[in-house]
């Protein structure tokens, strides 16, 4: 089986495709997906490909789109809704977080909720603070949803698939600024399983929980770390939030003894202080020293490029943060 | 629907016309059986033996009845927290919907959604949403599914006055107009939001009707009391829908007779409105309508007896069932039926 | 100066009358605030007081309501916005998220947005899953608002006062289940401060962080925990979760060297993971023992009360956790 | 709006019409400035000195000349992400807008908004909002203030075809419609949303237009590459709600010359439909009005010349300009200036 290079952002349109030509109730909609191809051209050729029947072009209203999905899902399709910048979940969160999410429980599983909400997350590429947001934990924090997002293309197809053929709401974080990013890909169909962290780096110093655009950075950190201070970093790219690959985290701390998170979302109730929440409670033994988080700052992000840079955790920051947290 | 009576008894005076003597009885026969539940939810509440919120239809039965008789099997009900009258007119069993409201095991969802949330799928009933506007565009939804597969059912989606202030009742009637989606949308104008007048914060006199031409539909605003002309737009609306003649938006004009919940005395009415609208009680008219049309006292005394041994007996199987078991808390919060977010 | 009996339910028009008395510039918003007096009974009176121009009833139009309270805090009123229950906050979401909380950043200090969002949080009440959510967390993870919910007649009082005076926006939960609660409340004004937590019960051998409905029963608990365990629990009531008090948290936890927190709202990314996430790095070496988390499971509320008792942290759940967590 | 010219000179072929020459070349300046300054932003891109997005109004100059022309002193605009023309519209500096898209220092926000949220208090523009619709309900706020306090300043706010279709665009038309608001909104119909047409996902014909009676409002629809027309239309609208007649809902038609974004090359157009609007260019037609009305070339001319050199101003200004200094990244989180959210 051969491998092709793709970027992050072809690897949306061979996911996608992949689904809709496995299962003809797989369908897509969203505000200028189909004709345009999308604002990140993300899915270029779906509508030529499948046709106006199920690559659909949506007005611009958020909450008929996802309520839209919902009735679709729960009477026998299985949809892929673009939101397209996830800051714009806000517009429609009341399907996130009162209705998609509790129809399963409020029915007593007379009614199921299969679809895929795919947006394009997080920061880094000077939209200012209404588009560049990292919003993984305004959808972690709902119950009865699950949430992914991946770090590179081969992840991204496979964890898209197994959301698609999940047969529980997901939220699918595409991160707009890994877009452009290249990685090799195994011909044939990927599926992938949600739920998995990945151990990406070995190490035996201290463990950092990373995810999406922040993996790579800590990758590039924790070389670094290596090379010039010694520290030999465990990194995980924790890809699932929920479910959350809690074994895997809470092994490799087992190991290491010293928990970092590294989380683009401003601080305040991110993802890593529930990772952290769950060290310091059924690990704390393992512990060696303090549990730290590195985030982007409690504020919203500003638009020029020397700030924004500034507010999200990139790999000097983290070489930094860790060098004095273990060397003192 | 069961017991057909004997029609020729009543021999000539029995006009054949448009919605026929079966269809009759059971327009009439459902409303009386939403009334009673409706009532013995009430005297439930009274007696303590319902808890949490509750939102009676007491006065708006023909809406409920109207589109019921004239929903085929297949065809999917979205409802509001105001639907106990919906859930029945599908065909839920009555100790399945004032089960869910005592929060018993024999309940629709065994006490788990409560009142605001009446699901019976196998009825045809997808949901009762609580949350203001939101289940409109989840009934564009299901269209949208019934579209695209070419089955031909149609969504019918209930909704108040106060409803059509909301954003997503505007995304929603754009998008079934755009897509021309097999949806019926049914705005049960009852004239009040909670306590407020509708009037007092709506710009225009009609909430739903007066606001069609703005996605393309005709203006419809019709007697909701009437269960006849309640049937009649029904299936014209539905019709319509299921021949790929996209979506309508049916303003029924009616009242609820008790508070907008438990909680409500009702006390902002006017002095007199009330008492207006009791005169138009559509069960009243009704019952009216089927002695002119020649059916007998007999025949209708029998309905409403029938119906009130079935809310009997209803209640007695609520009041024997127990609370669900405590292990329910920890189920289908996800398809594979239990809660765990981790491993 | 006297002291009255207060309810929670009797606080609120008292506290919203205190200011609007004080300031022609409060304005008072909301779906049937006005002429009903609220769908909790909250707001009796206002009205008739200070009449329809300055308490004023709205469509059901949530983006509307918080929209209008924005524009007009912008540009120079100090308005009080009711949203019905906390869970319609998911309807107007994109002003918490992204326009109120972030004028002043975006404007580089431009702009103002002084006004408050009061709502009836949490459950304990039979409405089950869309209006019995605990959803402190949906706004503590926003930058640029402040988040406060009191736990007691006086405290609502105080904080409502100090939430209107407060040049930054404030969202204000206000706990449903405590509407009925009684306090004594001080004749006179009151006007407490944001930002403060407080000590309600000294304790040597553990700190339990609470808040809103938790407080009550952790106090309850602790009771029953000193005399029947011989547990000595210092208890917190955090009401502000922004600005937080992090220093009596940290002071507490230095002190008895084993922190608990106990939070109705759903598990992930609550405000307990946050400072325990604060703790288990600050205070890490004054900890003796795990950080553990009593909440709400990661699950949508049910209706039936047997359910609903059960899922929400219970004095006695508290008793039992803290029991076996501490005695092994 | 400085330079006065010499009326006189032009002597009987100036008509004193409703408009008046003093305005007219006020709307012709601000046009030429409001284009040249785009064209330079365009440039800008081109040169890689404009980061993140930004979205030109070139073929839109006349909305936002007529209305920041008939808007007096007090009244506060309330635009979106295409706010450029808005923005320097109500007097803010060229080398401030300009120097915000290339998030310099001598930006309006010293460059910690970027180019979606062009905000200049000082010159009434209470901020560029980019989630479709938010900002119709906030202008609603501002208007509620003015009715409150009786100050007799008109909320503005500018908006596109698309925006119609979203929830908030019908809460705040009802809210406004309701309270009898002192706000005008404004819509600008350039027939795309992103790259889609806005026939292809909207029920009416007119997207704003076809729906002001869902509000009780009346149905205006106006040539929106006309400034003399929308400069009338403004005015009947600002005075309206000045006088507290309530709000106004505006639809102007016009196209954008260039593509959505930066981003966006617009080859989803029908081939032909640019260079149609191209023979309606507003500029090109005022600058004939202008001629038609009597004024000389060479006033003409100068009016363009010293644009440019206001533009090669500012932009040099702007280049020279730094970025703002580092602390700012932590400032004006909250009022007291800063960031921290804990002791
Ligand atoms: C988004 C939202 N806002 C507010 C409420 C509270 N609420 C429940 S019912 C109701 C009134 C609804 O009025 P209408 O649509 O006329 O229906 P009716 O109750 O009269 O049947 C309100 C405001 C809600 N459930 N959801
Ligand atoms: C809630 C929301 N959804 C989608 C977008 C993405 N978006 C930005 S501009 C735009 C098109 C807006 O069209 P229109 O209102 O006609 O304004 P125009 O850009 O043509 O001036 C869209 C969809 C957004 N910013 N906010
Ligand atoms: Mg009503
Ligand atoms: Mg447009």
């Amino acid at each position: 089986m051969g491998v092709a290079e793709l970027t992050y952002r072809d690897a949306v349109v061979r996911a996608i495709a992949q689904e809709m030509e496995r299962d003809e109730r797989v369908v897509f909609l969203g505000e200028d997906v189909a004709k345009a191809g999308g604002v990140f051209k993300a899915t270029v050729g779906l509508y030529e490909k499948f046709g106006p029947l199920r690559v659909r072009d949506t007005p611009i209203s958020e909450q008929a789109i996802l309520g839209a999905a919902m009735g679709a899902a729960m009477t026998g399709l299985r949809p892929i809704a673009e939101i397209m910048f996830a800051d714009f979940l806000a517009v429609c969160f009341d399907y996130v977080a009162n209705e998609i999410s509790k129809l399963r429980y409020m029915s007593n599983g007379q009614l199921s909720c299969p679809l895929v909400i795919r947006t394009g997350n997080g920061g880094g590429v000077r939209f200012g603070a209404q588009h560049s947001q990292s919003v993984e934990n305004w959808t972690m924090m709902i119950p009865g949803i699950k949430v992914v997002a991946p770090s590179s293309p081969v992840d991204l197809i496979g964890l898209m698939a197994a959301a698609v053929r999940d047969p529980d709401p997901v939220i699918f974080h595409e991160h707009k600024a890994l877009y452009a990013m290249k990685g090799e890909v195994p011909d044939g169909e990927i599926v992938d399983t949600l739920g998995t962290a990945r151990i990406l780096r070995a190490g035996s110093d201290c463990t950092i929980a990373a995810l999406a655009l922040m993996v790579p950075r800590t990758l590039e950190a924790a070389e670094v770390l290596a090379r010039d201070h010694g520290i030999d970093v465990e990194v995980i790219d924790v890809r699932s939030l929920v479910p959350l690959d809690t074994q895997t985290i809470l092994g490799s701390v087992a190991k290491t003894g010293r928990l970092f998170t590294v989380e683009e979302n401003p601080r305040l109730c991110g993802w890593g202080a529930e990772i952290a929440s769950i060290v310091a409670d059924e690990a704390f033994w393992d512990l060696d020293g303090p549990i730290v988080r590195i985030t982007t700052p409690h504020i919203p992000l500003p638009a020029a490029d020397h700030l924004e840079d500034l507010a999200i955790p990139s790999a000097e920051r983290i070489v930094d943060k860790v060098r004095r947290v273990l060397n003192g | 629907m069961s017991s057909r009576p004997d029609t020729a008894v009543h021999g000539e005076q029995l006009r054949n016309d448009d919605v026929g003597i079966e269809r009759r009885l059971a327009l009439f026969r459902l409303q009386v059986e939403i009334r009673d539940c409706e009532k013995r939810a009430f005297d439930l509440f009274l007696q303590n033996m319902i808890k949490g919120t509750s939102h009676l239809s007491i006065g708006q039965e023909a809406v409920a009845a109207g589109f019921g008789v004239a929903m085929q099997r297949g065809d999917k009900s979205f409802c509001t927290y105001r639907g106990h009258a919906h859930t029945l007119a599908r065909g839920a069993s009555m100790e399945g919907m004032l089960g869910e409201l005592m929060l018993r095991d024999i309940g629709l969802m065994r006490g788990k959604g409560g009142s605001m949330h009446l699901t019976s799928v196998e009825h045809g009933v997808f949901g009762s949403y609580a949350i203001i506007g939101a289940h409109l565009p989840i009934a564009c939804g299901s269209a949208w599914r019934a579209q695209y597969l070419g089955e031909k059912d149609v969504s019918v989606c209930f909704f108040g006055d106060g409803t059509t202030n909301i954003g997503a009742f505007h995304e929603a009637l754009n998008f079934a107009a755009v897509w021309k989606l097999p949806v019926v949308f049914v705005c049960e104008n009852n004239l009040y939001m909670e306590y407020t007048p509708i009037g007092d914060v709506t710009a225009v006199k009609h909430p739903a009707a007066d606001r069609a031409a703005s996605y393309g539909l005709e203006r419809i605003v019709i007697d909701g009391n009437d269960a006849d002309v309640v049937f009649r737009t029904a299936q014209a609306a539905l019709e319509k829908a299921r021949e790929d003649g996209g979506p309508s938006l049916v303003e029924c004009l009616t009242y609820r007779h008790s508070g907008h919940s438990r909680a409500d005395p009702a006390k902002y009415r006017p002095p007199g409105e009330l008492e207006e609208w009791l005169k138009r009680d559509p069960i009243v008219i009704y019952r009216q309508r089927l002695a002119e049309f020649g059916v007998a006292e007999d025949t209708i005394k029998a309905i409403e007896a029938e119906s009130r041994r079935k809310v009997e007996m209803a209640t007695a199987a609520c009041k024997a069932s127990p609370s669900a078991p405590a292990e329910l808390l920890a189920t289908d919060v996800y398809a594979d039926g239990g809660w765990a977010w981790r491993n």
